[in-house]
């Protein structure tokens, strides 16, 4: 393993900390070390390149610069969103010799495209980590606990320049599930689309398409559902309340990160997760947890 | 609908598409399979494939003023699915570009496309987002005052609200990308 | 063959840049039907053309279009099927990644590659044929004529 | 020393009136080596071939030129005139002054001028041609087929029925490909078998043909009229000639759970000794090895054979090696279906209610796995809403390939049709991006689907499938109204693309023909040599060559086989003379000359010395398949090969001929 970067995004620092609290814990737990890119910025997540393609690419060039300089080779963007935009600005700057040159100069630092892998946690996890010590690790088996995983769009799309896993039936999340000892259930919407970004100016979209997950995942017996992306969490958990009240029929899942799952399986206390900072109480996951551990 | 092609505004529009997009409009043979998946699609009022073909025969104002644009989330869905590897989410980002660039304001989704400029602005003057302030600026401008406001207690007791946010030091390199690129 | 053979016969074609000679090295199955097809329809066309005949592109030699401008002409033209019409089933595909080859060779050879025109004539396209005469000979005529500045291209 | 005779044709006023003929001719005789220069008013006529023959005869000339119209109208005139003096028709050389001068010039002193080039290239040309033979090849009048589908049988039935040996080599245990699977066929719905097993049935039994099945070409050497064939015929454990086809073995056989019929794709099971399907020919069976408990438990299990009345099961048989010499080839292997399963979004192979066109074909065979009752492989229920859906594989350069595969507008109407026939009140909806139905009643047998028997058609194509409640959720576009439609079916059905047979291109590296990127065989013209390879000898039918339907791969088998009988009209196999040369003195045997040959027809020779001792090793040119086109003479550093009739040294001439 080589020097290896971590790139937080905004929303690990802000509405999404449970997701950096447990991962911390967990590579604490592993013995990773990994560090902050110094003074990073905002990687302009879906609005740069809503409005703006070339500051989509020079946000996050300037984060992957700082790395390099640096001397990292390796980035864990464990927002979806992050690495989607990491990865899109080192594809377009290996592909696009003009706007590199324009994007370096106005940067005033060089980058070398395709020299840093950039990971999102579930690369990470199984690329850098591996499955071997993560397994090594499990000391609270959560078997009997049935976990749907939710990919959502960005960590496999578009396929040619996420290079992760199947962009239609992806199973790297669930293989990670498989490792803490719980059940992976399957079902239709695992890389349906969640709303993303527009969860806070089409609100009524982002329900009925969030619903739409939800309600698939409740019926094919899930007991909770985890995420890789905070984006994915907000609308997954965060909304859930007013998806319920909206279409009169509850679903009462619990949305956890895939790091929090991982933690509970490596026996760290649940409130060193940060588990109780979820919209949805995980208070039934635990319990089932519990029932199950005592049988 | 009735359209009247004029072949050199048809030309200017498409070729100025096609450059941005570093793809050909020809390539989409109208299968439909983007619109098919797109997981917006119910509230569009051009498919994808439509805003495509529009493009191509150059109808300028209907697809710089569409709701599709601003409602598209970038999802990707359309062009890996798209059997001619089309660059569908790259139209709609396109598209979106030059209509902010010519000052198109949005009437049926001005809101998307508001949420977009204060997002950046936030990103502009901190470095980093600031959750609290991106919000409550978005309602002030957009006047939705108490849309989503009932969820700001529980969220700021569950600690997903910061009441103060973080400016990065490098503030001037941002400054500089900004006024490179915007 | 003896030089002085040809001594004895007529100069047919002037020396002077105005009136340059053209050798066009034509396959038997389109190019050559495409000029005879010209022939039935009684199209004119430029008369500084000389055709020799070949069984298909992929026997030309770059040697042949060297000396051709060695003898004096000023320009050739090398025509056969269209990919995928060839008579031959790829002879012309094998030209045709030669003439990559072919334009590096005679450049590296110091031929001034705007006296080589390379083409594909079926042997329904008189007209093509026609055109591309005429317009390669302009060109040709367009050119200095002096015929050391084929060769002297750095 | 040459004598060369030129001859300058007036055409009328066709030529003289813009070309100065007597000028001409008084160029010609100027010439060294031209010993009689003429003019005349028309050559071609009988009193012009005439004076010909007299000037040859009288000058004994060595080499003949006319000026006169193209060569493509009476060279064959000039050289049948010139062999009846006896000289060699390669000897007649023509100056085409009346296409590509005289037609085509006005300035009669500029037209005279490029008139007399063109002579005197000729006359250079002439001067260094060598007498040509035409080659002539022995014919071993005997056919191979390779595959037994439609369009093999029929070329087999063709080429037997014309009185000529044919062996036809088929790979699976019985003959009939693909067509067999089927049940109706479009347009006009004829039961598949009806009209496939009498011809299945006369193959066997026709005294022309030898059948060999469960058999393949292992090696393939020689050229037309005489290719050496090897054909590996594997062991069926079965001693074909006792066998009755009774059955009693296979209905023995206790493996008869496990094993998935490959003739109904998976959609039932076999045994382990087992005949693909109840009509197969020849209705022998064959017994799997990698399957049958006396192979896999040492002998424990000998049920088969101690039913078997004739004893003819023999668990000791081996691969045979059968040796044949033939003259012509048909490469006729057939098709596959492309492997859906790429399509994640739509669940082939994770749902079991998705399946191919060819499953549903044998869903609805009588013969097949439901005896023609349509069920889901989920449940066993019988579906009311089907939905079909157009271009699965192909046109699709992302994930598929980009053809069309031609015959899947067709079947999917057939496939909608028959489900309206067969389930009262069912529905089916149809998602196409445009429908192409372009043979004889094919647009009517579309328009009857829609119109007739009430299938929903809607233009686009589908994103994705899911399952939910037991309903296949279909999300699809219809671009027509501008609409995203989702509807529940009980039972899709993906209309799958073709691909060419696995190992086709294999095979093809064997014969020495050449194939596209996608592996199927390329005509020698597209569209005026359709039935022939690129190979001298080897024809092409069926799907092999790219996606056809029946009717036309029923023609391109005859078309195979009229060619085949042509060629063997004759004793000998005729090549013009104007091939590829090899000097053997300077031949450096780096075979760069073998690398760019289109037709394979260069070969290494051993020179040997009276002992026997190779003393060389040289480039030989194979007289049946080099076709003269030159490409090698261009690839040889050492000027080794040439080709005869236009030598390096006449092309030299001709340009020298024509110095300013
Ligand atoms: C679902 C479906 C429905 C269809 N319905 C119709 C219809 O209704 N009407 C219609 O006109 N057409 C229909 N078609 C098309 C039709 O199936 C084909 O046109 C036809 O079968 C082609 O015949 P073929 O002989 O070229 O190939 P095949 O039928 O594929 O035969 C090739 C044979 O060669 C054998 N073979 C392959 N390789 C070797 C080898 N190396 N050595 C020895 N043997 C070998 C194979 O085992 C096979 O027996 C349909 C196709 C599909 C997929
Ligand atoms: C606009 C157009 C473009 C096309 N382009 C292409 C193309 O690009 N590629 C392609 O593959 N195909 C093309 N085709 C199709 C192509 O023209 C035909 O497939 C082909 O010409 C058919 O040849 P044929 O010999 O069957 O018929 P025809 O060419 O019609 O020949 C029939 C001959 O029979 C003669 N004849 C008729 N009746 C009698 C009689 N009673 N006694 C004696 N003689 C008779 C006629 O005078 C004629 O000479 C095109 C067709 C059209 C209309
Ligand atoms: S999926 Fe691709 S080809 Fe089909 S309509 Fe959309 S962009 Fe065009
Ligand atoms: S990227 Fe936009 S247009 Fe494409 S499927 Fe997603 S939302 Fe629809
Ligand atoms: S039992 Fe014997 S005779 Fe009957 S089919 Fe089997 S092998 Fe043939
Ligand atoms: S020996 Fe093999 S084929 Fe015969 S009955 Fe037993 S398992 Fe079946
Ligand atoms: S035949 Fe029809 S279904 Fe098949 S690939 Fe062509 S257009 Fe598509
Ligand atoms: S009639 Fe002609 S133009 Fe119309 S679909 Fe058929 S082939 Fe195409
Ligand atoms: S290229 Fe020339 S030298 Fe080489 S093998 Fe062929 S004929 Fe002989
Ligand atoms: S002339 Fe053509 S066909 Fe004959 S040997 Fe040479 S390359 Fe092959």
């Amino acid at each position: 393993m080589g020097k290896l970067a971590y790139y937080p995004g905004c929303s690990l620092k802000g509405t999404s900390f449970e997701y950096e609290v447990s991962l911390l814990k967990i590579l604490e737990a592993l013995n990773i070390e990994i560090k902050e890119i110094s003074d990073w910025n905002c990687c302009g997540a879906s609005a740069a390149h809503s409005i703006n393609h070339n500051l989509s690419i020079a946000l996050p060039a300037r984060n992957l610069a700082i790395a390099e300089k640096d001397g990292y080779d390796s980035v864990l963007a464990p927002c979806a969103a992050c690495s989607s935009r990491l990865k899109n600005a080192d594809y377009e700057l290996k592909n696009d010799d003009v706007l590199k040159k324009k994007i370096t100069n106005s940067l005033e630092m060089n980058y070398v495209p395709a020299g840093m892998s950039i990971n999102n946690m579930l690369e990470f996890l199984i690329g850098e980590v591996g499955k071997d010590r993560i397994k090594s690790m499990v000391k609270k088996p959560l078997s009997g606990l049935k976990v749907a995983s939710y990919y959502g769009c960005l960590l496999v799309r578009p396929p040619k320049i996420m290079q992760f896993d199947d962009a239609e039936n992806p199973v790297t999340m669930d293989e990670l599930v498989a490792l803490t000892g719980a059940e992976p259930v399957d079902y239709s919407f695992k890389t349906e689309c969640c709303g993303a970004i527009n969860s806070l100016s089409k609100p009524d979209v982002v329900m009925a398409l969030t619903g739409k997950v939800l309600y698939d995942i409740k019926k094919h017996g899930a007991d909770l559902v985890v995420v890789a992306c905070p984006l994915c969490h907000s609308n997954l958990d965060v909304r859930q309340r007013e998806i319920e009240r909206k279409y009169e029929e509850k679903i009462g899942l619990p949305v956890l990160f895939i790091t929090e799952l991982i933690g509970l399986s490596f026996g760290i206390n649940p409130k060193d997760l940060a588990i109780d900072g979820h919209m949805v109480t995980a208070d039934s996951v635990l319990r089932k947890i519990e029932e199950l551990n005592n049988k | 609908m009735k359209t009247v092609i004029n072949e050199q505004n048809r030309r200017s529009f498409s070729s100025q598409v096609e450059s941005m997009l570093h793809d050909k409009l020809a390539k989409c043979y109208q299968c439909g399979k983007c619109s098919a998946g797109c997981p917006v699609n119910f509230e569009m009022d051009y498919t994808p494939n439509q805003i495509i073909k529009m493009t191509e025969l150059g109808m300028e104002d209907a697809v710089l003023n569409s709701k599709t644009i601003w409602l598209c989330v970038s999802c990707n869905t359309c062009s890996t699915r798209c059997p001619k590897g089309f660059e569908v989410t790259g139209i709609m980002d396109v598209l979106r570009e030059i209509a902010e660039k010519k000052g198109i304001t949005s009437k049926a989704e001005k809101e998307i496309q508001m949420f977009h400029e204060v997002f950046l602005d936030n990103v502009k003057s901190n470095g980093r987002i600031f959750e609290l302030e991106l919000v409550g600026k978005y309602k002030l401008k957009t006047r939705h005052l108490f849309r989503d406001m009932f969820l700001a207690p529980k969220m700021l007791e569950k600690g997903k609200l910061k009441m103060q946010g973080e400016k990065i030091s490098g503030l001037n390199q941002i400054a500089k990308i900004f006024k490179d690129f915007e | 063959m003896e030089d002085k053979d040809l001594k004895t016969a007529a100069k047919t074609t002037d020396k002077n840049s105005g009136d340059p000679r053209i050798i066009a090295f034509v396959c038997n199955w389109c190019t050559y039907n495409g000029a005879d097809l010209a022939g039935t329809s009684r199209m004119k066309y430029s008369d500084n053309v000389r055709v020799i005949k070949l069984p298909c592109t992929g026997r030309i030699d770059p040697l042949f279009i060297i000396e051709a401008f060695k003898k004096g002409a000023k320009g050739v033209l090398v025509s056969g099927c269209h990919p995928g019409d060839c008579h031959y089933t790829s002879g012309n595909y094998h030209s045709r990644r030669k003439y990559a080859t072919f334009r590096d060779l005679l450049g590296y050879l110091g031929v001034d590659l705007n006296r080589v025109e390379f083409s594909w004539i079926s042997a329904s396209e008189g007209n093509k044929w026609v055109a591309v005469i005429n317009e390669f000979t302009d060109k040709i005529k367009s050119l200095s004529g002096n015929s050391t500045d084929i060769f002297t291209k750095k | 020393m040459a004598r060369i005779g030129v001859f300058v044709c007036w055409c009328g006023s066709n030529i003289a009136g813009t070309v100065d003929v007597e000028k001409l001719r008084e160029e010609a005789a100027k010439i060294p080596g031209v010993v009689s220069a003429s003019d005349y008013k028309y050559m071609c006529s009988d009193p012009g071939q005439n004076s010909l023959r007299n000037v040859i005869k009288e000058q004994k000339l060595t080499g003949v030129v006319l000026a006169a119209c193209s060569p493509h109208m009476h060279e064959n005139t000039f050289r049948k005139a010139a062999v009846k003096e006896g000289l060699n028709p390669y000897f007649v050389e023509i100056a085409n002054i009346r296409e590509q001068v005289s037609w085509v010039h006005e300035d009669k002193e500029r037209a005279t001028a490029k008139a007399v080039d063109l002579m005197k290239m000729m006359v250079e040309k002439v001067k260094r041609d060598r007498p040509v033979e035409d080659v002539k090849v022995p014919l071993n009048k005997k056919a191979l087929v390779i595959g037994g589908g439609i369009s093999g049988i029929q070329a087999a039935l063709d080429i037997a029925n014309g009185g000529v040996e044919v062996i036809l080599v088929e790979k699976e245990p019985s003959i009939g490909g693909r067509m067999i699977q089927l049940d109706e066929t479009f347009p006009t719905l004829d039961c598949s078998s009806c009209i496939m097993t009498p011809k299945m049935v006369e193959v066997n039994q026709h005294p022309n043909i030898k059948l060999y099945t469960y058999s393949e070409v292992e090696d393939i050497s020689g050229y037309i009229g005489n290719f050496k064939v090897k054909i590996k015929k594997k062991a069926r454990s079965v001693v074909e000639k006792d066998c009755t086809g009774c059955g009693e073995c296979w209905n023995a056989c206790p493996m008869h759970k496990n094993v998935k019929s490959e003739f109904n794709l998976n959609l039932s099971e076999r045994t382990a000794i087992y005949v693909p399907f109840p009509q197969a020919v020849p209705l022998i069976p064959v017994l799997d090895r990698s399957v049958c408990l006396h192979f896999k438990k040492g002998g424990k299990c000998q049920k088969c054979y101690d039913a078997c009345g004739p004893k003819c099961i023999n668990f000791d048989l081996q691969d045979e090696i059968i040796e044949e010499t033939v003259g012509a080839i048909v490469a006729s292997t057939g098709y596959d279906l492309m492997d859906t399963s790429m399509y994640g979004e739509y669940g082939y192979g994770k749902y079991k209610d998705v399946i191919s066109g060819l499953q549903f074909e044998r869903l609805l065979s009588a013969s097949g796995p439901t005896e023609g009752v349509i069920k889901r492989p989920s449940d066993g229920k019988t579906p009311q809403t089907i939905v079909f859906v157009q271009c699965v594989g192909s046109r699709d350069p992302e994930k598929g390939v980009p053809y069309c595969s031609k015959v899947c507008c067709m079947y999917t109407a057939k496939h909608a049709k028959l489900f309206a026939h067969k389930v009262h009140g069912s529905q089916s909806y149809v998602f196409y991006i445009d429908i192409r139905s372009t043979s004889k009643g094919y647009e009517e047998f579309v328009r009857g689907t829609m119109e007739q028997d009430g299938a929903i058609y809607l233009r686009g194509r589908v994103s994705k499938i899911y399952e939910d409640g037991g309903k296949l959720i279909v999300k699809g576009a219809d671009t027509l109204s501008g609409n995203q439609v989702e509807i529940a079916a009980d039972m899709v059905v993906l209309a799958t693309g073709v691909i060419p047979k696995k190992g086709s291109d294999k095979l093809a590296q064997m014969l020495g023909i050449s194939y596209d990127k996608y592996g199927f065989y390329t005509e020698s013209h597209p569209k005026l040599r359709p039935a022939e390879s690129s190979t001298a000898g080897i024809f092409l039918a069926g799907m092999a060559q790219g996606p056809r339907d029946i009717p036309e791969s029923v023609v391109s088998g005859s078309a195979a086989a009229s060619k085949i009988l042509g060629l063997f009209s004759k004793n000998e196999y005729e090549v013009e003379g104007t091939i590829a040369n090899v000097n053997e003195a300077t031949c450096v045997a780096c075979f760069y000359c073998r690398r760019v040959c289109a037709y394979n027809a260069i070969s290494k020779k051993e020179i040997k010395d009276r002992s026997g001792k190779v003393v060389k090793v040289v480039a030989s040119v194979n007289p049946g398949l080099c076709t003269g086109c030159g490409a090698c003479v261009n690839a040889c550093f050492s000027k080794s090969i040439d080709v005869k009739g236009f030598m390096d040294d006449q092309i030299y001439a001709e340009i020298k001929a024509l110095a300013i």
